[in-house]
């Protein structure tokens, strides 16, 4: 059976260890029919990328739970342009800032660095699976 | 296999530290007999050994926050404010990630985008950045103890910085700070780190300076058997008293079923101390460490401060030496200042509540405790017997045998084969033993918990429910039950 | 004496309703016949009886708030939010004050300046004011069962009209409503007022409708004896059956010490069922309430939320079929909903958490269980002796010879003998016995409590422990130590 | 020993039934040498006021703590006034009005009702105690 739905990357960004929601993640794409590349925790801006070209990737979800997130997302996209996926779709997840979010603004700085989808802290794996199904529908449908 | 339970050389040591020093510019300032001074001349109060112990011998909890910021002032009135507004006993400086992984680099353009928008662009103090001097503001500043608390492999620079620096107490461990905090550090490489850790806190014991130590006890913070963290915390300790430490304080992290709870402080201790012993030391001073529940939390902070209540409510009845805070910000990221001090004063109130009370040991509770300590006996004869008698050998090889296996852990060198998941009253048990060295009586004692909550659920026993269990607290349940 | 405890004549009955009902221009709205078919016409969900008889079936712990403001559509607003954001199983309309003391005129005046000031200048319901229409406007928006909760020693007009209004559950008793909330008023009138609105329960029972009673337990709410509560509550109980109410809830308030707060929901179902059972009845359905903390709270809301917390723990582990929550605001007055919602939440996370825990029977659980039912029988054996058989002849001498007496109560037909204090535990004890008529054995234990602590603290049992107590949760602590 | 330090009518005004306060004020004024004569709850303001001049008391000690407060207390300097004890000390204490409060207000609001002295939830009884004996001693030193 291939009936995979697309291929996620999947990784926890900068110096980030928080390995649980990472496996949980993993879980839940495999239970929903994505193919996953899980290259976990502590993973750089190039490895996300690196894999999701080796895979041939739809998405890149990365995590961030430490509150680093700023620092280390910055970049992403435009490294994804330069390797020739710059159309790929990029979610970010997590505790992604310092200290209690104002999530408007939280969304906003991340959307502005080129995130396809942010996600508050909380959120469960269902809810961007299927913002994911309906992306991926959307953008295949484009290519039709 | 290089590394060994020995007590490292003097002459060597002496020599390390010179390479250790050098790995970063900050480095040059620490002059050891100096620090040993500075410590001499710190008053009895600020010392973390004296509060534990005291705490022990009259039956106290204390209560310590987490918190740390990029920037010294700001972390200075951080600080201040846990203690005066949130009645604090002891004080923590937690590290940022970047000096975790020792990207000093990384921490530097922290502290610089931190001055330029004034708020913290770190998760924590880059103590090694600011160096000796800049740590001793802090000490000198704040009239409690003051641990360092981080999650560093290589922690040889951060403990040579912070404890000249006049911190008393320094979290974290070969295993602890090594499997649920790195992805590729070999467990060769993270004990002769820490076998450093402890020379250097058994040095300042030899100069007349008390020095607590604590392995992190909740590894990954989800779901960890009690055994698992137990097993953990003894062979810390094991190898922190070879080096010459004398204070040691072990952790546990709340699961969630009070008796269970009870249980693990209590056998925890009970463990320690006979290990500790078998091994032939009558000097050690061991306290216990509760840490409030360390899995994801309810958003709501009304459901929080539950959370943070049962916590202290389990840390109260356990007799922990101290208790670990949450804080009611918890499921957001890190706390405002005064959700800290919340949290703090929920504990607060709990623990005074409870000062004079207490539950008698029931036959559960027995049970419960000698499960653990079972277990922890079989792992731990185990870990002997793959070192031929040596705990390092023993520690590097019982991870490669799966042994020791700590659950949802990062680390390429954990096996992570075991599964917990809940029993039908919220203990934690084994869904699959991997190749933990248990006997079929242990085997079928948690196979038997689970089914017993499968029946009740109508579902069979799988991995579903260990995804429910993570998610339960923070969706208000303890057990993840199904829909 | 002109009560006895016997069922009120149905003709006698309904020619006092008469006069009752000509007691304010509300009460002609009451048709019993047409209220009837309005319950018969209430979906299942509404009626309290239904809810409580689930959750003791199934072993669940619901919650339920205390709220009441003087304006319908706000306190429509308030119920709602409870029951939405505050996720609460069970939901009060609390009556204000005035009302309470059947002063209806100044209760106009209350809503009256409400409506001026958009705020409420009531501290709660004025229902009678309002008659049977705007409370069914309450009944039909609200979709959880309400019971109506004030502390009004003639509730005659107040039952009918609240229970014409469709409200399923009735707070207080001819004790419990009047000795804590009356200075006054003697105890044959309240007898008789509280046996007019349980022979109307048992007249909607007899046409088919469950109403449930509930006798308000935690009397003053500061340092009651289980024993005393306990007599009180099932001394309500046992009037209440005589005339006809087939469902009671009997309620408890906190005293903080676990042990004995396991010990007293126990007990208290054990004797209810035991009297009931004496008296020859065996269709009554027995629910308990455990009510969180009823004394001073602290300022600080972190604080707040833990004691809350420790009631919701209490109510959990003593399986007590309802708790009623205090909200963070308790130090400061009347909650605002989102505080009000705020202790729900708080409670709801930790009994869930402890839904599916339990603590063993432990020998001083025994002890403290087997003390409270000694005193219990004690009390009651010679209030019925008193009353030569009748239990409301009895009650009134017993009350007239200090052998039923109720700390701290402001009554003048209360003799305030006895008095209360906290021993080493934390449980609450008789420093003071008075004309309770407790044999030497119950004395010496309670003497011998007190000396346990006096010896500990350095210092004479006296009164000012007393006061020490009463202050001590306020403060941070359950013991009034003395600094 | 007629050392008694002055005179205190104290009670719990309007339909409120609070007494543990009540009995623990009555205490700690007797501890403190004070007179006390406590009408109790459910206090009217006219019992206040009889109360007072019956025993030429020196101050008024209100509590409410129900909430009505502030439709209770109205009027009682009046009442004082009209029966010729004008310049009686009288301090008010408690929940004072309904729901969470602004203290600044409520002080204000009851300083204007004519109460000497206002106190929130919460005061221990050796503050307001304090607070008599030094307003005794002004208004005693006064009449020297």
């Amino acid at each position: 059976m291939i009936s995979k739905k697309g291929t996620v990357v999947l990784g926890v960004i900068g110096a980030d260890v928080h390995a649980i929601g990472n496996q949980i993640l993993e879980y839940a794409l495999r239970e929903a029919d994505f193919k996953v590349i899980n290259i976990g925790v502590m993973a750089s801006q190039k490895e996300f990328v690196q894999a999701a070209i080796e895979t041939g990737a739809d998405a890149i979800w990365v995590s961030s739970l430490y509150g680093h997130g700023e620092m280390d997302c910055r970049g992403l996209r435009n490294k994804c342009c330069e390797a020739g996926i710059g159309d790929i779709l990029i979610y970010v997840g997590g505790n992604l800032v310092i200290g209690k979010q104002n999530w408007q603004e939280t969304e906003k700085l991340f959307k502005n660095m080129g995130f396809d989808r942010v996600y508050p802290p909380g959120t469960l794996p269902g809810v961007s699976i299927n913002d994911l199904l309906e992306d991926l529908k959307l953008s295949k449908g484009d290519k039709k | 296999m290089q590394v060994k339970n020995k007590k490292i050389d003097k002459e060597l040591f002496l020599k390390e530290r010179q390479e250790v020093l050098k790995s970063w510019s900050t480095g040059k300032e620490v002059d050891i007999n100096e620090a040993v001074e500075f410590h001499k001349n710190m008053p009895e109060n600020k010392i973390m050994v004296n509060k534990l112990i005291d705490a022990k011998n009259n039956n106290k909890t204390l209560i310590q926050p987490r918190a740390g910021v990029a920037l010294v002032e700001a972390h200075i009135d951080l600080l201040k404010f846990l203690l005066e507004k949130g009645e604090a006993d002891l004080l923590p400086t937690t590290i940022d990630s970047y000096t975790r992984q020792n990207q000093y680099q990384e921490a530097e353009q922290g502290i610089k985008e931190s001055y330029e928008t004034r708020r913290s662009m770190l998760n924590g103090f880059p103590a090694v950045n600011y160096g000796v001097k800049e740590c001793r503001k802090i000490i000198e500043a704040i009239d409690a103890p003051v641990e360092v608390r981080h999650g560093t492999p290589d922690a040889r620079l951060l403990a040579e910085i912070t404890l000249a620096g006049g911190f008393t107490d320094f979290e974290g461990g070969a295993i602890s700070y090594n499997i649920p905090y790195a992805k590729k550090v070999s467990l060769e490489d993270t004990i002769q780190y820490w076998q450093y850790v402890d020379r250097l806190v058994g040095y300042y014991y030899e100069h007349g300076i008390k020095i607590n130590r604590e392995p992190f006890g909740p590894l990954t913070g989800t779901l960890v058997p009690p055994a698992i963290s137990h097993s953990v915390a003894i062979l810390e300790a094991l190898l922190a008293v070879k080096q010459g430490v004398k204070y040691v304080s072990l952790g546990y992290g709340q699961n969630g079923n009070l008796i269970q709870d009870i249980a693990a402080i209590q056998s925890l201790k009970e463990l320690a101390e006979k290990y500790i012993c078998d091994e032939g030391y009558d000097d050690i001073e061991i306290t216990t460490v509760f840490h409030q529940w360390m899995g994801g939390f309810p958003q709501d902070e009304a459901k929080a401060f539950a959370v943070i209540s049962w916590g202290a409510t389990a840390s109260a009845l356990s007799k922990a030496t101290k208790v670990i805070v949450k804080s009611p910000h918890e499921a957001l990221g890190i706390p405002t200042k005064e959700a800290n001090a919340s949290g703090l004063k929920t504990t607060r109130q709990i623990i005074n509540m409870l000062r004079d009370q207490s539950i008698e040991q029931t036959k559960n509770m027995d049970i419960e405790r000698e499960i653990i300590i079972e277990e922890t006996i079989a792992i731990l004869s185990k870990v002997k017997e793959l070192g031929d008698g040596d705990w390092a050998v023993g520690i590097v090889r019982a991870f490669e045998a799966g042994v020791l296996d700590i659950p949802f852990a990062p680390s390429q060198y954990n096996s992570g084969k075991i599964l917990p998941a809940r029993d039908n009253k919220g203990a934690v048990r084994f869904l699959n033993t991997g190749n933990l060295p248990f006997d079929n009586k242990i085997k079928d004692f948690h196979a038997d918990k689970l089914k017993e909550r499968g029946f009740y659920e109508e579902r069979d026993v799988s991995f579903q429910m260990v995804v429910d269990d993570i998610y339960a607290i923070s969706k208000g349940m303890l057990v993840g039950r199904p829909k």
